[in-house]
């Protein structure tokens, strides 16, 4: 029976595109619709259309709502297609472009996913000589170009002003500088600024030849610095190649973590920690460190050290090598650390040539250059530590100069091109100097922090997507930064701020993307760097992410010969005591030093070492924890000199005594929800008021008061051990070469009793036996493999799958209430051989370790996320069919069908499934109890960060379960690709390992392998087959196609202790 | 011929013989004695305790009704649970106010099976308060659900997506199991009702009441041919309740049961459930019946002796329950499952929540046993106290059996201690006040006795029964009873 | 005491117990059409901002379906065509036709203005349906199969329910819709028009051997050559191409193997 | 007002359950057809007294509860297994638009149907206890709200303490005298002829 529908008319509602969603039931969430029927490009709004990076092209959209809320049978929809076409955009397909981005390492090569011109998610760029899997910041920094708290438009003294008025107050800026030169002028630039800043500066010094350079980084490397250019020469520095590395001392030194070197991707160290055949060569790694990092995790012989001691271990292995010249700092060694040490030197010299030893980027000069000379007296220089001749960074006065020259009233106007936000982190003096009225700040920066709020001129910084740019990796390769997409609040990049000052540019006036003088100066800079501006080079640098052979050559092997001189001034050392504590300042794992901190996929990231997220906080070693009678959370007040600060104390196993660590970066205020809570008094506590200058990381002499009140830390993980269940495996290569598959033979593993069923279920491989199994030869069969020798525990996992798959934030007060929705959990345990005060072999329920075997604990990682069991109990107990198993071995989940009777979270063993406990996405996150009646403005997804979520996954409401499906997006994806060049022939299999998970993508160690099983080319077959490889709580019989490989330790025999690593797993049950 | 040993006067017939029963309703009452008193209950006004407990459960319910509006319209999370505790009190109470509603088929249909006339007095009210507490049971799983306006997809409903439930789920038998439970509990207690609708009906004056009571009663006219078949049914129906209601429970059982979860997974659950279910379900029986006996005078229908058997039943069950506890250990530890014993040690001896096991444990097990001394079955406040510890100690048990356990999942990883909202509290709370309005609104409108069925276990109701000319005992005028009834009886006791 | 109920309501229940099974019965009736895709969506026919034919252009003129779609064989959805290609024929200083006619006012003004036409969606997929016409075009579904005859069409409408059991149908019998990859948005295809020998010929050109095809023709019998093809395939599916039989022969030599996994379509 | 009125039959009143038991007895031997007793509770025996036969509700439950068995194990197997296909009525399926999905690698062929025994069983005893209500109804003739011997004042007795024996006009027996003595004589009080309004 056909019907005239007769539409009522559309109402014309000045509304913009996602408010007029996000009034729809969220599950008719925009963007799923962009996804799902006609993708964005087909429907661009305004607003996108002016983000688009190919605006240029004069492409146009259309602001109506896509649906009318008009009370019909059927709501009315409109299309809107392109009036002109846009080039390379196929609506419905993404756009992937090769960048990079800038960081204090430098550059980290990207591949960038586009729809319709809106950045979606990152992945490292393959073809990149150092590219690999991406650090947690890389991958969570596109959400950064989203952040709804970004800066939006100057300030002038914290009063929003239009560009005109912020071009104006710089002219005349300019002018008045220009009559002295510029010699009142200031510039505060990184350590490392980018090829076309460093050609500007210099521009800039010449219009203004007497202004002056200033460095100053939050969280710098100087001493590093001054102790490689006096050890090797100006400018020249160490690059490791981990590839050949064979044995490495860490002194202090995260390279695998939050300090990374200038060297080889860490996939280039896990790849020889992973072995499959007996009788396999190692590498072997001893770390020395005041704390848990990731690398201590990975290391083979960690000892906990105060950071305080760290030259004098430097000093002994001098010492043991023959360089007296340090022998000075070893005064203070304790007798335990000699001999800890001396069968490690030993190693390091049967290993000349393959061994380094490497210093945290943090400590003195002096223990730099000393280490220097050290690797050259182990033969590493040109072998496993090469000397790359880099091109000097413009001479720039210290933190120490800036604050005199301030101080002194020379500089009357400081420009800060950095990402320092000085008011916030700088030490007291240097702050205070700046404070002056007298003193004219023009800031450039992301966020409205404490700097840019009293900055004489603020500019909103354009984000590294949004603006061309150019970047040196840590070898020297050339790389060029290309925007995706219109600085979505017209932020301006330091390139730019430099043009507007020379003149070269004037802000607020509509750029013509084709002559755009930043573009301009960027290929001038390509032209320099390859040498002619060659339109196809220029092209394949774009294309590629990077120029073909740019990188720095090598430069001489041999030390300086007035080397020593460096060690000259080296202060005395002191191990800390209960009464003089030491306080080590450490980047933090959420926000570096400060500059992710309104980052909300990084600051729910728990901390890969405490576990910890949405806060800082005082880690104590257990010993000195307990010895204070703290309970995590409780507040102390830790005074140095005459400086102090109160926070909440965090009990850190694997610390050393008498020595409290304070991640950086917290306590900003006024930054919103995200940066500083709802309240904006700020999130965590600022340890940079602890230092009195600006290179002080290490700060002796600390008194502890411990506090009554106390304050609520979310935790992520409640139970540090296993309590002897086999969760994660372990053993030493030694065992390994005895006992290839020691891991499948533990605990109940060993004596699993037969599974008797009546049936044959779909299990395993279809055969003649095997009638209900799963089909191998006309279907693809996923799985995964995960190896623990490789996996560091940093969580870039657990960041990509919340990028990729629409993964809510859920916010602090609901990780405490134990709900955070991340589908990769990454378990941390903590493991001894000896339990308790009864030395049991094995940890069970009722046996808690000791302070001091927590103290020399191992720490062992396991990320876990849905198993995708082939027979998974979760299937069974829904009791609306809304996750069933496909045919492909996906343990699927049908959002839509299900309704949230939560009985599967019960019933799966890996507790890998989530719940939307509350409207995550639409409920503003400190109003979630309010319901229906929070602030209408705050309700909804915040539109810029709807312009992030991936269209190819439903954005989930509340009250359904949500798991890991091994990013079936991207599998269904890649089957439909081979179907369309399939056409009409039989070849229905994806190409071999052709796609790959969001997690695996980001693995910087490549520990996740994942493929076809049944394409016995791929490479998870070969993982799999390994004899390390096991299954998670293989007892329950839930058959998962997720497994692991069990680590590998590589201890040293004569080592003390030795016997003891890896041992209780020997013991699990 | 038990009747005939029973003397019109106890004290004239000298010492009591040893073989002499208890009578079921003692001096001798008269039909229309049982019929005024009942009714009586009906049709005069209701004494204050009535409105004294009636007033606070209307707003109680009024309570439940705003935390489930909260609920829905906010989010789950508004209760306390997190991964990986994603059932906790929901679950918990459901399945505890299941458990109630067992007593009250279990009174009908086993008993009725097994000849017990003494269930006559009880059975009426027993029914209901399984009605009332299946109602409050269903509330539960109705509303823990993500999103209850998708509840729906539980029922098979042939539809365009081509998409059916899937019958292998326990929470689906659930689905059936309840809402059959409830159905035959309804039908058995409505068909009880209604010959005794036509008495009230028929004493009576014309208006709503007439009119109400007469429709309900169908017509009813005690004729021979009515009687005849309705015993049938009744018969049928006890039937068809005795294996059903072993059913319900064993099915809840199920959902855990049938899991992988370690302290879930164990074959004993369908018994130590159903055990535990009649042992509270007694337990709540007793609870209601001995203030209402004593509130509306009905000692002489509802005597000692109804209450020593229901106490024997509840020390019977419970020690059932308390083997059952301690049956669990041991497998546990014989099994050689070391997830299991841990999950065990973890409940009892180390875990966080082992407070739970020590009252489930204390309530359930000990408290009983005093019910082996003769004089504490016969003293009511005794009797009183124990039935309370049992009411409270079956909610810790469901409560051990789904959050603790779940607290102590297999990842050691994801262990999360478990803490219940206001919200949670009030939700529960507020179901206490829903079902007792409901039962008291069943006292007010019908007859909390089966007055036929108590009148065909009087010893003149037996056709062979010779002795002509006893009516029993004429009471005095019962006009002027209301006003009296409750401060003498409630003395008396 | 006299008779409370009057005569006539002894009846009464029976007659409301009768009443109420009918009613029952009628809504039970009722629901299955009135609330299904069959009855909500088939039909739609929505009036658009531009009086765009399909039957003269597809139908008349012959268009290709892809020459305004363009890119459906290549994503996931089926591009509404830029103005810029309303532009190509009917822009003034272009191909000029009827560039003056009032019809096409809007078309001129969009180009100019650059502010697109506002058409109204027709098929509309749920938020959590992730349907992909590439998929399903290279694979031998015709647009016509859920599209309906398009080419008659003077203004578009809903022709088929697209609910989900109606796509499970066809993923479970494809070879009712299967049809030879060069047949696919001719939605005038007509199985009995097929050349039998020239879609042998095309079969063995894919270097599928006779033998195969025989066998899945008639298991008991054999082929050396097309000849013996095309003879074997009139014995069994008569003198004409049916589609049974052209879509069994691709189902089974293209190996076409639809999902019915729920992630097929819900992610 | 109309004054026509129908004679349903005689009522006697009886004192206690055993004399109309004997009451019974005698009418039933007299061989009388259309008559019954009313009480306020069932009396045991009474079956055998009247001389009536067995109720036939228990088949009907029987076959009640047949159907739902198979009601529970046809909506199952159809939905959820390929057991139909199996046996060559696909059509079925097709009609109803199943969708059989795996879950715990559990089979889609009969085997599973272990899992079904719960809601075949609930099913099954839902349908029983509906027959039975239904069918009871039936058999009691009820509900029927108006009935000439509501017409009767002391009627209103029998929910109560009364005993009665009522013998329509309707029985071929049936006659003003002799029925009336034979209850006289089974020792029946106050004996009513019970008439109604037409």
């Amino acid at each position: 029976m056909k019907r005239q529908w007769i539409h009522p008319q559309q109402p014309e509602t000045g509304k913009r595109y996602w408010r007029s969603t996000a009034e729809l039931e969220s599950r008719a969430e925009f963007l799923d619709r962009l996804g799902v029927e006609f993708p964005a490009g087909d429907s661009l709004t305004t607003e996108e259309a002016e983000n688009s990076r190919r605006h240029f092209l004069k492409l146009m959209g259309a602001s109506a709502g896509l649906m009318g809320l008009a009370a019909c049978r059927r709501p009315l929809a409109h299309i809107l297609p392109y009036t002109q076409h846009v080039e390379w955009v196929i609506p419905g397909k993404p756009l992937l472009y090769a960048s990079v981005m800038p960081s204090p390492q430098g550059a980290v090569p990207l591949v960038v996913t586009t729809h319709e011109g809106r950045p979606t998610h990152l992945a490292g760029n393959p073809l990149h000589p150092l590219g690999g899997g991406l650090s947690s910041f890389a991958q969570a920094s596109i959400l950064d170009l989203y952040d709804p708290e970004r800066s939006q438009q100057p300030l002038a003294a914290g009063k929003p002003v239009s560009w005109a008025q912020a071009q104006e107050t710089l002219t005349a800026l300019m002018d008045a500088a220009k009559k002295n030169q510029g010699g009142s002028v200031g510039i505060l630039i990184d350590e490392q600024p980018s090829p076309t800043q460093g050609r500007l500066l210099a521009e800039l010094n010449r219009s203004l030849p007497s202004s002056r350079l200033f460095t100053y980084q939050a969280i710098g490397s100087g001493g590093q610095r001054r102790g490689e250019s006096a050890a090797f020469g100006i400018g020249n520095r160490g690059f490791l190649r981990l590839s050949k590395a064979k044995r490495i001392l860490s002194l202090d030194c995260d390279f695998l973590g939050l300090d990374p070197v200038a060297g080889e991707p860490i996939k280039a160290f896990t790849a020889q920690r992973a072995q499959d055949k007996p009788q396999a060569d190692m590498n072997r790694l001893y770390c020395l460190e005041n704390r848990y990092t990731l690398t201590g995790g990975m290391a083979d012989h960690r000892k906990p050290l105060p950071s305080s001691l760290i030259p004098a271990a430097a000093a002994l292995v001098a010492e043991q090598l023959g360089i007296s010249a340090g022998s000075a700092l070893a005064a203070e060694a304790p007798a335990s650390l000699k001999e800890w040490l001396a069968p490690a030197v030993r190693d390091l010299i049967d290993h000349k040539g393959n061994a380094v030893v490497l210093l945290g980027s943090r400590h003195s000069a002096q223990a730099h250059a000393l280490v220097c000379a050290i690797n050259h007296a182990l033969g590493a220089l040109g072998n496993c530590l090469e000397v790359l001749a880099a091109d000097p960074a413009p001479v720039a006065g210290s933190a120490a100069d800036l604050q005199q020259a301030l101080g002194s009233g020379q500089i009357q106007t400081l420009i800060c091109l950095g990402s320092a936000n000085p008011l916030h982190d700088a030490p007291a003096a240097l702050a205070s100097a700046l404070s002056q009225p007298s003193v004219k700040l023009v800031h450039l920066g992301l966020l409205p922090n404490a700097t840019a709020r009293s900055a004489a001129l603020h500019l909103p910084a354009a984000h590294y997507l949004e603006a061309w740019d150019d970047v040196r990796a840590a070898d020297g390769t050339y790389s060029v930064v290309q925007p995706m997409i219109q600085p979505l609040y017209s932020g301006i990049s330091a390139n730019e701020l430099l043009l507007a000052l020379i003149g070269r540019k004037k802000l607020g006036a509509p750029a013509d993307a084709a002559q755009d003088p930043a573009y301009q100066a960027v290929r001038d800079t390509f032209a320099t760097v390859a040498g002619s501006l060659d339109e196809v080079r220029w092209n394949h640098t774009l294309r590629d992410g990077f120029l073909k052979d740019s990188a720095w050559k090598t430069g001489s092997t041999s030390l300086q010969a007035n080397w020593t001189d460096a060690l000259k001034g080296a202060p005395a050392l002191k191990a800390p005591t209960n009464k003089a504590m030491e306080v080590v300042l450490v980047p933090d794992s959420g926000a570096y030093d400060g500059r992710y901190i309104n980052n909300a996929w990084l600051q729910e990231t728990p901390d890969p070492i405490t576990k910890q997220a949405w806060d800082n906080a005082a880690w104590v070693g257990s010993v000195t924890f307990r010895a204070l009678g703290l309970k995590n959370g409780q507040m102390i007040k830790v005074t140095t000199g005459d400086r102090s600060l109160t926070l909440p104390a965090l009990e850190a196993p694997g610390h050393v005594q008498n020595s409290i660590t304070i991640p950086l970066g917290y306590g900003q205020q006024q930054l919103g929800f995200v940066g500083s809570d709802s309240d904006g008094k700020g999130r965590g506590f600022n340890g940079y008021a602890l230092r009195a200058d600006a290179e002080q990381y290490v700060i002796a002499g600390a008194k502890v008061e411990v506090l009554s009140e106390s304050y609520a830390l979310a935790i992520t993980q409640d139970q540090a051990t296993m309590e002897g269940r086999a969760m994660i495996r372990e053993g030493t290569l030694e065992t390994f070469n005895r006992q290839p598959d020691f891991a499948v033979k533990t605990g109940m593993d060993s004596h699993i009793p037969q599974n008797i069923s009546f049936y044959k279920g779909q299990v395993g491989r279809k055969s003649a036996e095997n009638p209900d199994g799963f089909d191998y030869e006309k279907k693809h069969q996923w799985g995964m493999a995960i190896d623990l020798s490789k996996c560091l525990g940093c969580t870039a996992c657990v960041v990509a799958c919340q990028s990729e798959n629409n993964i809510p934030v859920v916010g602090k007060d609901q990780v405490i209430k134990g709900r955070l929705m991340q589908w990769i959990r990454m378990d941390r345990y903590f493991a001894t051989h000896q339990w308790g005060e009864q030395k049991a072999k094995s940890d069970d329920v009722n046996i808690d370790p000791t302070a001091e075997q927590l103290e020399n604990a191992e720490m062992v990682n396991q990320p876990v996320a849905c198993q995708q069991c082939e027979s998974a109990p979760c299937e069974t107990v829904c009791p609306v069919n809304a996750t069933v198993h496909t045919d492909d071995g996906l343990n699927a989940m049908a959002y839509n069908r299900c309704i949230g009777t939560r009985y599967c979270a019960n019933n799966c063993p890996y507790t890998a499934r989530r719940f939307n406990w509350f409207d995550y996405n639409k409920r503003p996150l400190d109003e979630l109890y309010w319901g229906p009646l929070s602030t209408p403005e705050k309700t909804g997804v915040r539109e810029s960060l709807q312009l992030q979520k991936n269209p190819n996954v439903t954005v989930r409401m509340r009250g359904v379960i949500e798991k890991c499906t091994y990013c079936v997006q991207r599998l269904e994806g890649a089957k439909i690709k081979q179907k369309q060049s399939q056409r009409d022939s039989k070849n229905f299999r994806v190409p071999t390992d052709s796609v790959k998970t969001a997690c695996q993508e980001a693995c910087p160690a490549e520990a996740i392998a994942f493929g076809d099983l049944a394409d016995e080319h791929s490479n998870i077959n070969k993982v799999k087959a390994s004899p390390r490889n096991y299954e998670l709580l293989k007892y329950i019989g839930t058959r998962p196609r997720t497994s692991y490989l069990a680590r590998l330790r590589n201890p040293n025999k004569e080592m003390p202790g030795a016997e003891a690593i890896a041992a209780w797993s020997a013991h699990q049950i | 011929m038990e009747a005939k040993t029973i003397s019109a006067n106890p004290q004239a017939s000298g010492t009591p013989r040893i073989l002499e029963r208890e009578p079921l309703v003692l001096h001798q009452r008269s039909y229309s004695w049982i019929t005024n008193r009942i009714c009586g209950i009906v049709e005069n006004k209701q004494p204050l305790y009535w409105w004294f407990l009636f007033v606070p459960s209307v707003l109680l319910t009024g309570l439940m009704a705003f935390c489930f509006t909260y609920l829905i319209s906010t989010g789950v999370g508004v209760w306390g649970q997190k991964q990986p505790v994603a059932w906790a009190w929901d679950i918990t109470n459901f399945v505890f106010w299941i458990g109630i509603g067992h007593a009250g088929t279990l009174i009908s249909a086993i008993l009725f099976l097994t000849r017990q006339k003494w269930r006559t007095s009880v059975n009426r009210a027993a029914e209901a308060m399984t009605i009332f507490a299946v109602m409050c049971a269903g509330l539960f799983p109705a509303f823990h659900v993500g999103r209850v306006w998708m509840v729906w997809f539980l029922a098979p409903i042939p539809n365009a997506n081509a998409i059916w439930q899937n019958f292998k789920s326990p929470l689906l038998w659930d689905v059936f199991a309840v809402s059959t439970y409830f159905s035959v509990s309804l039908v058995f207690w409505y068909l009880g009702l209604v010959p005794d609708l036509a008495t009230l009906r028929d004493r009576c004056k014309p208006g709503l009441r007439k009119l109400l009571y007469g429709m309900f009663a169908l017509g009813w006219r005690g004729a021979n041919r009515h009687w005849s078949h309705y015993e049938t049914a009744y018969m049928l129906l006890a039937a068809l309740s005795t294996p059903l209601v072993l059913s319900v429970h064993s099915v809840v059982s199920f959902d855990f049961a049938t899991s992988v979860v370690p302290g879930w997974h164990t074959t004993i659950f369908p018994p130590y459930f159903v055990a535990g279910a009649i042992f509270g379900g007694f337990a709540m029986v007793l609870t209601l019946m001995i203030p209402v006996s004593k509130i509306y005078g009905l000692g002489d229908l509802i005597t000692p002796k109804h209450i020593d058997n229901m106490a024997k039943i509840i020390l019977l069950t419970g020690t059932i329950v308390g083997y059952a506890y301690s049956m669990e250990f041991f497998v546990a530890y014989y099994s050689a499952n070391a997830f299991e014993l841990q999950t065990f040690q973890l409940r009892g001896l180390y875990g966080p929540s082992t407070w739970a096991y020590y009252f489930m444990f204390g309530f359930n097990v000990f408290a009983p046993q005093l019910f082996w001394y003769r004089p504490f079955r016969h003293n009511l406040w005794v009797v009183m106290f124990v039935c309370m510890c049992v009411n409270a100690g079956m909610w810790f048990e469901r409560y051990v059996i789904i959050a603790t356990t779940l607290e102590r999942h297999l990842t050691p990883g994801s262990w999360r201690t478990y803490e219940a909202t206001w919200v949670d509290k009030y939700t529960f709370l507020g179901t206490f006040g829903f079902f007792m309005m409901l039962f008291l609104l069943f006292l007010r409108f019908l007859p909390v006795i089966a007055i036929g069925e108590v009148k065909g276990v009087l010893p003149q109701s037996n056709p062979h029964h010779e002795d002509h000319g006893n009516e029993g005992i004429q009471e005095e005028d019962l006009m002027n009873y209301p006003d009296r009834h409750v401060p003498r009886d409630a003395a008396a006791a | 005491m006299g008779n409370f109920f009057p005569r006539w309501t002894n009846w009464l229940p029976l007659k409301l117990a009768v009443a109420a099974g009918f009613v029952v019965f009628g809504v039970s009736l009722a629901v299955p059409y009135y609330f299904t895709p069959k009855y909500t969506r088939v039909g739609y026919q929505p009036s658009q901002p531009v009086p765009f034919s399909h039957q003269i252009h597809a139908g008349q003129l012959g268009l290709d379906c892809r020459y305004c779609h363009s890119f459906v064989e290549a994503s996931g959805h089926a591009n509404v065509p830029t103005n810029q290609t309303c532009i190509n024929c009917h822009g003034p200083g272009k191909g000029n036709i009827k560039s003056n006619s009032p019809k096409l006012a809007k078309v001129i003004a969009a180009a100019e203005t650059g502010k697109p036409i506002e058409w109204v969606k027709i098929h509309k997929a749920p938020d959590y349906v992730y349907f992909n016409h590439s998929a399903h075009l290279n694979r031998g579904i015709s647009c016509q199969s859920c599209h309906g005859r398009i080419d008659q069409m003077e203004v578009v409408h809903h022709a088929e329910p697209q609910s989900m059991g109606w796509c499970l149908d066809c993923h479970r019998n494809p070879e009712k819709n299967l049809r030879p990859l060069e047949q696919v948005t001719n939605l005038k295809y007509d199985p009995a028009q097929l050349d039998r020998s020239a879609f042998y010929q095309n079969l063995l050109g894919k270097g599928i051997a006779p033998a195969e095809i025989a066998q899945s023709i008639d298991p008991s019998r054999s082929a050396a050559n097309l000849a013996d093809l095309v003879s074997l395939a009139e014995g069994r599916y008569g003198k004409q191409v049916t589609q049974l039989e052209v879509g069994s022969q691709l189902k089974k030599h293209w190996q076409v193997q639809p999902p019915e996994n729920c992630t097929a379509c819900h992610r | 007002m109309s004054t026509l009125k129908r004679v349903h039959g005689y009522l006697a009143q009886f004192d206690s359950a055993a004399a109309l038991y004997h009451a019974a007895e005698q009418v039933r031997d007299a061989g009388y057809q259309r008559w019954d007793v009313h009480r306020p509770f069932p009396i045991h025996g009474m079956d055998d007294a009247m001389g009536n036969p067995k109720s036939i509700l228990p088949k009907l439950v029987f076959v009640g509860g047949i159907t739902g068995t198979c009601v529970a194990f046809t909506l199952q197997t159809l939905t959820q297994t390929n057991f139909w296909s199996s046996i060559g009525l696909g059509f079925l399926q097709t009609l109803a638009e199943t969708y059989p999905t795996v879950v715990q690698a559990k089979p889609t062929d009969i085997w599973t149907l272990p899992a079904f025994f719960p809601v075949m069983f609930e099913l099954t005893i839902l349908f029983s206890a509906f027959t039975t209500l239904f069918g009871l109804l039936g058999l009691m003739g009820l509900p029927r709200l108006n009935h000439p011997l509501f017409a009767s004042q002391q009627f209103g007795k029998f929910s109560d303490d009364g005993f009665f024996v009522c013998i329509e006009a309707r029985d071929p027996k049936f006659s003003q005298e002799e029925t009336k003595s034979l209850l006289e004589k089974a020792g029946g009080k106050n004996i009513e002829l019970v008439q109604d309004e037409l």
